[in-house]
Formats: C-alpha cells, structure tokens, sequence
C-alpha cells in the first residue's frame, strides 16, 4: 500500500498545475444560457487545442492515455484552477467510455475526435415520459426496415438536449421483447428529419432539459453501439463505475470543500456550523480517498459492483449537504445569485438524477447485502 | 389552558383560503405582485388586522393561508411591521437588509437609531437584488434613508412580529409542499404501481409532515407571548422560526425528491413554493441564528 | 386560545408541587430487579395512599377526576420532583382507559382499584413469536367451553411480565376468522393452571421482558373487556390517543431536557453540541406545546386519529436524540453505569416498542397523507 | 499511488479470522477474558506485529477482524500502545482514564508527565468501574502510579495507535453488526414476506453500509500517514476515529431497530457487539472531540 504518488504521476500533476496557471478560465455564464454555451464552448475548444479535453483516451483519439490515477489528478488540478463543469460531459464520460469498450473501430473514429474537440455535443436519451425510475419499462422502438433503423417514442431529461448534435439512447428493437430484454444502445443525430427537440425549463428558468419527440426517424443500423438487443446490458455494464468516477471525480468536491472553509472563515465563526464545516471536508477527503481505493483495485485487475451505487449515494449526499452548509453560513445572503446558490440548486438535483438515490439503496440492499428483491 | 384556535379565528381563515384559491392560484403565483389582489386583501381586512384590534394569534392563520398560497405580496411587512396602520402598498426593510415589493411598494417602513420610520418610495434608491424567488423580488435601500416620518411601533415589536410571521407563511408553505407530493405519489407510477405505495416514499412524507405538526403549536405559542407582550418573547419567536422553517425545508427538499425530474422544472409548481421557502428561510433570522437564540436563553 | 393555566389548574399545580416537596421519592433501584420492584412498589403505594396514584381516575376507584390538562400538570410535577417511571403503567396507562371505556360496571370495580394501590400488576400479551409488527397475524386462541375460555399459545415481550400478576391481551376466539377479526380482549390471572412464564433477559441483563404460554388455561367469559371478536377495535380505538399521552406525557421529557441543560452546562463548553442541545430542549418543549393542543382539542370534542402515530414517532425519536446526545457530552464516560446510560439504553426501545416507527410511518403516511397501501 | 492492502496483508487477516472463528465465537465473545486465546494471539504473532517489523498498516485488517469477532482481549493496548514489547498480558491506561481488563493483566502501560510506563498490575491499585460492556470490564489505577519502568515509546504516538486502533476495531464491529441484521431480515417474516423486502429496512441498512465502506479507507490512509510519521498524523487519525466511531453507531442503531424487539435482549448476540461499539466509541476521544480535531486542522 502506497498513498505517495510516482514522480511520473507528480511530473503529470505538475504539467497540469502549470498550464492551468497560465491558462485560467476565467468566470463564465451559466452553461444553459446561449452565451453561457458558447463561452464554455470556447473554454473546451482551448482545452482541447493544448490536450487536456480527454487525458484518459488513447492518444489515437486526442488523450494523452493518462491512467485513472491521473486522471484523478487532472481532475483535481482542473477543478482547483476553478475551471467549469464540463460542457460535453455526456459525450465524454456517459458515451466514449463505451465507445471505447463496445464500439467498433470505424465508431471510435468517428465519434470520438469530435466529442474531445466539443464539435458535437451529445446529449442523453434514457428517460422515457413513463420510464423514470423504472427505466426497463421503456417503449421508444427501433423498427428495422433493411440497413436502417426506423425511430419511434419520446425521451426527455435529455441534459442540454437544445444544444446537442446528438443523442445516444435505447430503444426497444424487439418489439415482442419486456423489460430489460430486447433493447438496442442507438446513436441518434438530432438534425434527421422527424426529430423534434422541445427544452424544459429548469428550476433556474434555463432550458437545461429537453424532450426529444422521434417521428418515423430513419437512422443507419450502423450506428447501433454493441451487438442488437444488447442494449441494456451495455448501458450497465462495468463500465457503469469508470463512468461514476469520471462523471463526478472527487476533484470538484474537494474544491468546494475547500471554498465552504474559506467561506466559513470569512464569515466570522458561527460556531454551531463548525461541526457540519468539518463534516463537509471529511466528507470530501473521505471520497476522494475511497476513490483512489477503487481505482486501485481496478488497476489490479479487480471488479466494481454494486459499489458503484455506494458511490452515488455518497457523492449526491455529500454534495447536497456542502452546499446546505453553506446556504446555512451565508444567512440572509443564502437565495442570492451567485456561485453557491447555482451550486445549492444544481446539488439539488444529485440525488434525482443518474438513478436516485432510493433506486441506489435497493440496489446495494439487493446485490451488496443479499435482501430479497420486493 | 385552551390551546386551539377559536372558531372564529378558523372562520375567517377558511375565508381567506376561498379568497385566495380563486386570486391566487398557482399561476398568479408565479406571475408575481398584483395591485388588484392587494386591494382585494385590504379590503377583507387582512392588513390592518393589527391596527383593528386583533392580535397576532389572529393573524397566524391568516399568514398560513398566504404560505399556501405561495401569496406573492408583502403582507408581513405590510401587517406584521408596519400593524396595518399604513394605507397603499406597504412594504418594510426592518430585521432584514432586503425590502421585498419596493419597487411597487408606495410606503416603505425603515428604520434608523432603533426607530422605526415610513418613507414615500421615491424618496429613496432601490438597487434590485437577483435571487431565486422570481415572484418576491428584493431590493437594497441605498439612498434616501434619512428621511421620513417616524412611527409609533416599537422596533424590536415589529421585527419579531415580522419573524412570527415568516414562521406561519413558511407552516402554509411547507404543508402544500406535502400535499403536492402526495398527489403526485398518489398518480405516478413505477414498476406497476404509484410510487405512493413505495416505502421510500411514504416514510420521507411522514417525516416531513411530523416536522410541520410539531411546529405548528410552536408558532401560535410564539404569537401568544407576542399577544401577550411576555418576558419569552425572543425565545419564542426564534423557537417558532427555527422549527417552522427546518420543516419548510425539509418539506420542500421531500417533495423534490418524491417528484422527481418534474419537480426540478418549471412545468410543475412546486418550485414556486419552494423558492418562497428558501426566501423566508434566509429572511428574519435563518434557523441557525434563531437555534443560537434560544440556546442562549436556555442556556443562560 | 389561552395558554395561560386556570387559577383552579395553579391551585391543583401547587398541590402537586407541595406534596412532592415534602415527599421526595428519592433514588430507586432498576424496577426490573428483584430489590428495585419492592422500592418501586413502596414508592407507588406511598403515591395511592396520598391519591396521586391516579390523578385523572373517577374518585370511586382511586382518582382525583383531574382534567386532562390536570393529569399533564400532575406529570409535570412528578418528574420534576426526579420521581421515577410507574411500575404498574401498563395497568394505569394502558388498560385502565380501556376498562374505563369498554368495561362493565363490574370489570371497573373489580380491576381498578387495585391497579390504582398496586396491588396487581398487569403486564400486556399483545405480541407473538410470529406477531410483531404485523399483530394481527396472532394465532394465541380462545376456545369457548361453557362460561370459560380455554387459552392456548404464546404471548412475548410483555415487559416486566415475570413481576406481574396479570395480563391483558388479544386472543383469537373465533377459530375460522383471519387479521383483525373474530379477536377477543381478555384478562388473564397469571396464576391461573396452565400459564408459565419464562424471563427474557434485556440487554442490561434483567428480566425485563417475559414470554408467556398458555396451556388450556381456563378463565371466566366474564373476563372479556368488550364484545366478544370486537378485540382488535377496542385495543386500537380511540382511547389509543389518550393512552399515548398519558403513557409518554411531556413532564417526563421535559424534565430530561432540563437535566440536559445543566448536563452541558457542567461540562463546560463543547461548542459544537450547543445546537444539540438546544434542539433536545427545543423538540420536548414543542412536544408540551402539540400535547396541551392535542389535549384541548380533545376536550373541546374533538377526536384525534392517526395523530397518535405522528405522536409516537416524535417521543421516541427525541427521546433517542435527548440521550444520544447526553452520551455525546459524557465523552470517555458515556458508558458508564448511571442514569444517563440507563435512560439511553432504555430510549433506544423507544422506537421499537408500541408499534415499531416503521408501523407507525406506514399508518401517517396512509391515513393522514392519504398514500395507497403497498 | 497504489491505495489497497497487499496480498499478504489480506491473507494475514484472512488467517486471523479463521482462528477466530474458532477461538472466539459468540458464546466466548460475551465470556470475556481468555488466557488461552490470549496465548494463541501471541503465538500466532498478532501482539507483536509493530515489534516484529510490521507497521500500523498491517494491523488495520487484524484489528477489524477482532473487531468482527467482538475479541474481548486487550489487543489494541498491547499491540498498538505497548507496541508489543512486553511479555504477560498487557493493558494500557494511555490516552484514556479506563483501562480494560486491568485485572487479569501482568503489566499495565501508564503515562506520567508524557511520559510512557510499563507497571506491574500487583503495583498498582485498581477500582473496577461499572460500565455496560460486561466483556470488557475497564478499571481506574487509583494508586501505585509513580511506580514503573520507563518506555521508550512515544506517548503521543502511542495514543494516536491506539485511536487507530479503536478505529480499526469499530469497522469490524460495524461490519458484523449490518451482517447480523441483514441475516435477521433474510429469515424474519412479518406480513407473508421476509421484513428484508421492505424497503424501510432495506434503506436502512444500505445507508449503513455506506458510512462503513467509505470510513474503511480513511482508517488506512491514518495507517499510512502513522507509519510514515507524517505531518498530519493528528488530523488523518482523528478522521478515522470520528467516522469510524459514527459508522458504527449507526450500524449497531441499524441492527438494533432491524430486529427489533429480539435485538434488545440477551438471547440475540447483537447486544455483544453494541456494546462494545459503544466502549469503544468513548474510549481515546469520541467522535466529537475527534470532528473538534480534524475542524482545527482544516480551519486554522
């Protein structure tokens, strides 16, 4: 066992610290406003110009094939330099490590450079008007009509679904098939005809949903991500917990952690919330530690289950009650405009989306703890 | 020992919600301040219920029902701070730095060396603030301050008077939080069934609904030491908006959770009542501050 | 509304007050001990002999026809006087009131005087092996034979049931009926032929809880409280509320919070408990505050339903919450034995006991949130 | 960064748990004291890990193990305190006023003026102490203290061994306790199912586990920073103290309300493991005074 970092690891955290030093981000507006979406695009643009849109990925595609540690370590750096969320976070960490596992190699050629180089966005298409939660019970089908698929049904919560270029989703293939059974992973191009994009409002006003309507829409049978029918079993492979680390790597946590300390200091010392300020930063450190613990044991050829839903249950909490902490310190101030109240309300939705929470904590129950299914 | 509001007192709020279920609907809600319904407010007497001789106790039900509503206008300040006694829209920045309504308001009580005064509205500055509830904008006063006409009422009288009332707006709040989650719970289903039927979800709902049962005995008590102009009265202000607004947000926080998706968005309502929590949570004191209050009475 | 006390309910306060003050309990062994019963059964006889026994009872059996405002300033007094909780509750608080409301002339006359001096002390048979939660699974049967019931099966956790002289609890009397139906209320003398009862010890070790088995035990029909198969009704009815409240009156909470205050005080500061401790004291002034409303609704006609349930779940949680914390501020010394660690280990059963919190979230959520049942 | 325990650290343990398994099941765990496993212990090198060469990090995985077997052997004094350097049996009155099973030890380490001493026991006064964790009975050395033989031992890194110790220990203990509950809910029936297909106790013990699992690996990373004699040893043990001791509260709450009745008495072996949750929850510093800790170093 060995916390230390290689030199060749530091000589990587290094590289990063400096470059974001020369390169600060800078404060940009809000990711779902449209100058907000063009500043952040712009932001990935020079991200990707000096090869840090993608470090994992194989150099083949525009990373630099950092390993998970450093990508933790890039993570960290990023976030430190108070850099943003990440615009095509759904390409790059819901999508291309499934690429990368199931695609072939003409799909990672075409869809991997553009999503590093933020050129098309991609957005969600899992959630069904009536598949929340239970989302086996979707019902958009593909109905194969020679080489291409033909696209019926209706996804929403597609996250920036009014900005995206394209969705990745499932849809039901088998149209005898129930459940989880007969469902095919499908790359979809919002621009085809019969595609309509409806955005939903946000809490906050902006259009950061969207539905997304498909009318007969024809898309080649090419673009099936894994084997027909395969798709449900794609979508939640092992890949499931490479994409929980890389969707909500401990180094945007820390960062706040460390901004609730300096926030606490500033404002004088309300002693009674010291004790969840503390909390808060353990709760972070905590993370961050039992993520390294994981990233090793994936690197010595070990597994990730169900753990993967400990993972969410903790970083959604965790997230949630950093930002209650700090509602809580900044009194009168709290419902004001501002980074902490865009963070407060984007926490908010942690424990919804991704699966809830109440899904997670069946799954751990069930797989984790051996109790029977209700 | 009778610890129950009078039926009159349930009469009159049973009107009042009649009144506002057809002024105030959830999409008035939303839409913000309406000088129609303010006048319709005045003349029920809602207002001046103060200035006309009835007391806070009075008003607790009355203010629930404004909660339930998510009612946009200021009546706190209106019939908390200022008593009643002020004609026109009436709004105040007393126990908080932050005037709801200025900038429609024709009088604002403000105040200065522990005094309270009423100022015209254009004889002050108001700097717009932007925060989260769209439909109770906020305002700074930053010029203009010296002037005005002082009033009669006690300072510290009207800050806990406006702070009991934020206690009984955020009950009504946080009760029509829980009723729009259970109706949700009660249609959407899941894996078959309502998602109601779902121990998750009851067992959130019922512990939220615990919270505002046992805060709402707190706050008439609250207003009969206010009523009573009692030696507890800070204590039990602070009690009453430390309780009622833990179990507003928690109530908010279990309706989101419960609805989902849909309860992150505008389509549905529930984001306008839930706004109006955090506002009133953070305005006269958040509950960290009333805790620390009461500690130091009891404690001390 | 008026929270102010009548001058008869001062009067009737400073009575209390008075007595106390000249008849301090003084300490008392555990009531599950052999020595601490005798202790505690002086103590209840010095109580009957001053007609504090049963303050709210009829004058006829023992009472003081106090008002239920009355009862709650009795209880007030009592443990602010540091007197103990009541060895016979189950009799006084649990029986007592369905005997008043379901009883015959006869069953009151017979059964609450002695409850009042303490002279027969109940234990109750509600649970079973197969029957917790879910009570109305009981299979314990009552078999008609002429004017006597033949009882035969299980009962459990009747608590301090190896002390006891008698129980009350449910039976099923009509062999064919299923749940709720056909169960009958009956008395049991403990020395009848055919019963044995064997302690369970509790987890401080004394025989806190008894199983009992019943083995064609005979007793008169005339032992039944209430129609025969109405059980389940009587048991649960509207009494339940008022059982509540005198089972877990605010004064004994009160009087913990009080405790607790100076508890923190003594200790110094540790700062970060303050809120705590504010909140214990906070939550059992509250629980004062909705009795005295429950109660005056009541005594204004009106009737309280799954109210009772919200009840439960708010005692036994700031119970929990009162002596978790207590065990916060004695750091090293937390478990040490004393009365600080008796009143957490026997908060601890709080939730558990009268129908576990589960149950009773179950009950709010349906009957007063309106939720289906799952 | 290579963040796991070795091959051998796990076989180690794995070996440990077997020989517990045999030697320390519950009937012997609620027995308390055994000379005779405490000679196994020794034989198979447990006690004398830190003076055989091994470091803090090799006796985390062996300190949970005793943990799951609820050992009721001084483990944590002689191996982590004494480092084990003495011969007999060995207990520790450091960093805490209570030291466990004083009586039947042959030398018992005291701190005088920082400093570390190893005393025999018929040196000594002891008062025994009740407390609610019969197993683990814990005595005040009321005389004999200025006696001893001087230690070389730090006697701040003793106590911080000792508080990873204990922290070590409450995984374990939480481990089993979730164990115990998940078992009950697996075989119990109420309402025609097994209680485990409720959600309310699903959820329940799902967050459980996860204070559990996400404790385990600050507990090694306070391993670690102790065997490097790093800057944050106060700060990383503490952590581990804190989280671990709320973890295992809240498993023991868990399982105590997952069984519910049977859970509170002596028939069913939780008590065993509750209790001793709770010693050792208390016992060098308890979560609290360690949050206190941790919030000083991150803060100033």
């Amino acid at each position: 066992m060995d916390l230390a970092f290689t030199a060749r690891e530091q000589a990587f955290r290094d590289e990063c610290a400096s470059w974001f030093g020369q390169n600060p981000p800078g404060p940009l507006a809000s990711m779902d406003t449209p100058d907000g979406f063009e500043q952040h695009r712009s932001w990935e643009k020079r991200l990707h110009d000096a090869e840090w849109s993608a470090v994992n990925w194989p150099r083949a595609f525009g990373g630099r094939e950092a390993t998970l540690i450093e990508w933790l370590i890039f993570e960290e750096e990023y976030y430190r330099a108070g850099a943003p969320r990440r615009l095509n976070q759904n390409g790059l960490f819901l999508l291309a490590p499934t690429l990368l596992e199931f695609g072939t190699e003409e799909q990672k050629q075409r869809y991997l450079p553009p999503i590093a180089s933020c050129d098309e966005i991609w957005c969600q298409g899992w959630s069904e008007p009536n598949a929340g939660s239970d989302l086996a019970s979707l019902t958009s089908r593909a109905t194969r009509d020679g080489n291409e698929w033909v696209l019926n049904g209706q996804k929403t919560w597609a996250s920036r679904g009014v900005y995206a270029d394209w969705m990745f989703g499932l849809f039901r293939s088998d149209a005898s098939s129930e459940r989880h059974r007969g469902l095919s992973y499908i790359l979809v191009p919002l621009d085809a005809p019969g595609v309509t994009v409806r955005p939903i409002a946000q809490i906050d006003g902006e259009p950061g949903f969207a539905e997304v309507f498909l009318d007969d829409v024809r898309v080649p049978v090419a673009n099936t991500l894994g084997p027909e029918g395969d798709g449900w079993k794609i979508a939640m492979s092992t890949a499931g917990f490479e994409r929980g680390v890389v969707l909500r790597s401990p180094g945007r946590f820390m960062a706040t952690a460390d901004r609730l300390l300096e926030l606490f200091k500033e404002r004088g010392s309300p002693v009674a919330l010291q004790d969840d300020v503390a909390r808060a930063w353990m709760n972070a450190d905590a993370y961050r530690l039992a993520t390294f613990w994981a990233v090793s044991k994936l690197m010595e050829g070990g597994t990730i289950g169900a753990e993967a839903s400990l993972n969410k249950l903790w970083w959604s909490e965790m997230d949630l009650h950093m930002h209650e902490t700090a509602q809580r310190l900044l009194g009168e101030d709290a419902p004001l405009d501002g980074p902490w109240l865009d963070g407060f309300v984007f926490s908010l939705a942690g424990p919804i989306y991704a699966g809830t929470n109440e899904i997670q904590r069946n799954i751990v129950a069930e797989r984790v703890l051996g109790l029977p299914r209700s | 020992m009778r610890f129950q509001p009078t039926a009159d007192q349930q009469l009159f709020a049973r009107t009042v919600r009649e009144l506002l279920e057809k002024e105030c609907p959830p999409e008035a809600a939303r839409a913000g301040f309406s000088a129609e319904r303010w006048a319709k407010l005045r003349e029920m007497g809602v207002i001046d219920m103060l200035a006309s001789g009835m007391t806070e106790i009075d008003l607790v039900p009355i203010l629930e029902e404004a909660g339930r509503a998510a009612l946009p206008e200021p009546l706190i300040e209106a019939a908390m701070i200022a008593g009643g006694t002020l004609d026109g829209v009436v709004t105040a920045a007393v126990g908080t730095r932050y005037a709801a309504h200025a900038d429609v308001a024709d009088v604002i009580v403000i105040e200065r060396d522990g005094a309270l005064y009423s100022v015209r509205r254009d004889a002050v500055t108001l700097q717009p603030v932007e925060t989260i509830d769209a439909a109770r904008p906020v305002f700074l006063i930053t010029g203009g301050l010296e002037s005005g006409t002082a009033l009669e009422a006690d300072r510290d009288l009207a800050d806990n008077r406006a702070t009991l009332g934020a206690a009984a707006e955020l009950l009504g709040l946080a009760s029509r939080c829980i009723e729009m989650a259970a109706d949700y719970a009660k249609e959407r289903h899941q894996f078959g069934k309502p998602i109601g039927s779902f121990q998750a979800v009851k067992h959130k709902l019922a512990d939220a609904l615990l919270r505002v049962e046992f805060a709402r005995p707190v706050v008439y008590r609250a207003a009969w030491s206010l009523s009573r102009r009692d030696e507890t009265i800070e204590r039990d202000v602070s009690m009453a908006k430390a309780m009622a607004g833990e179990a507003a947000a928690g109530a908010a926080k279990a309706a989101l959770q419960t609805l989902g998706a849909i309860g992150y968005t505008q389509e549905h309502d529930l984001h306008v009542w839930m706004k109006r929590v955090w506002a009133l949570n953070a305005a006269w004191g958040n509950p960290d501050e009333h805790r620390a209050r009461v500690a130091s009475a009891v404690l001390h």
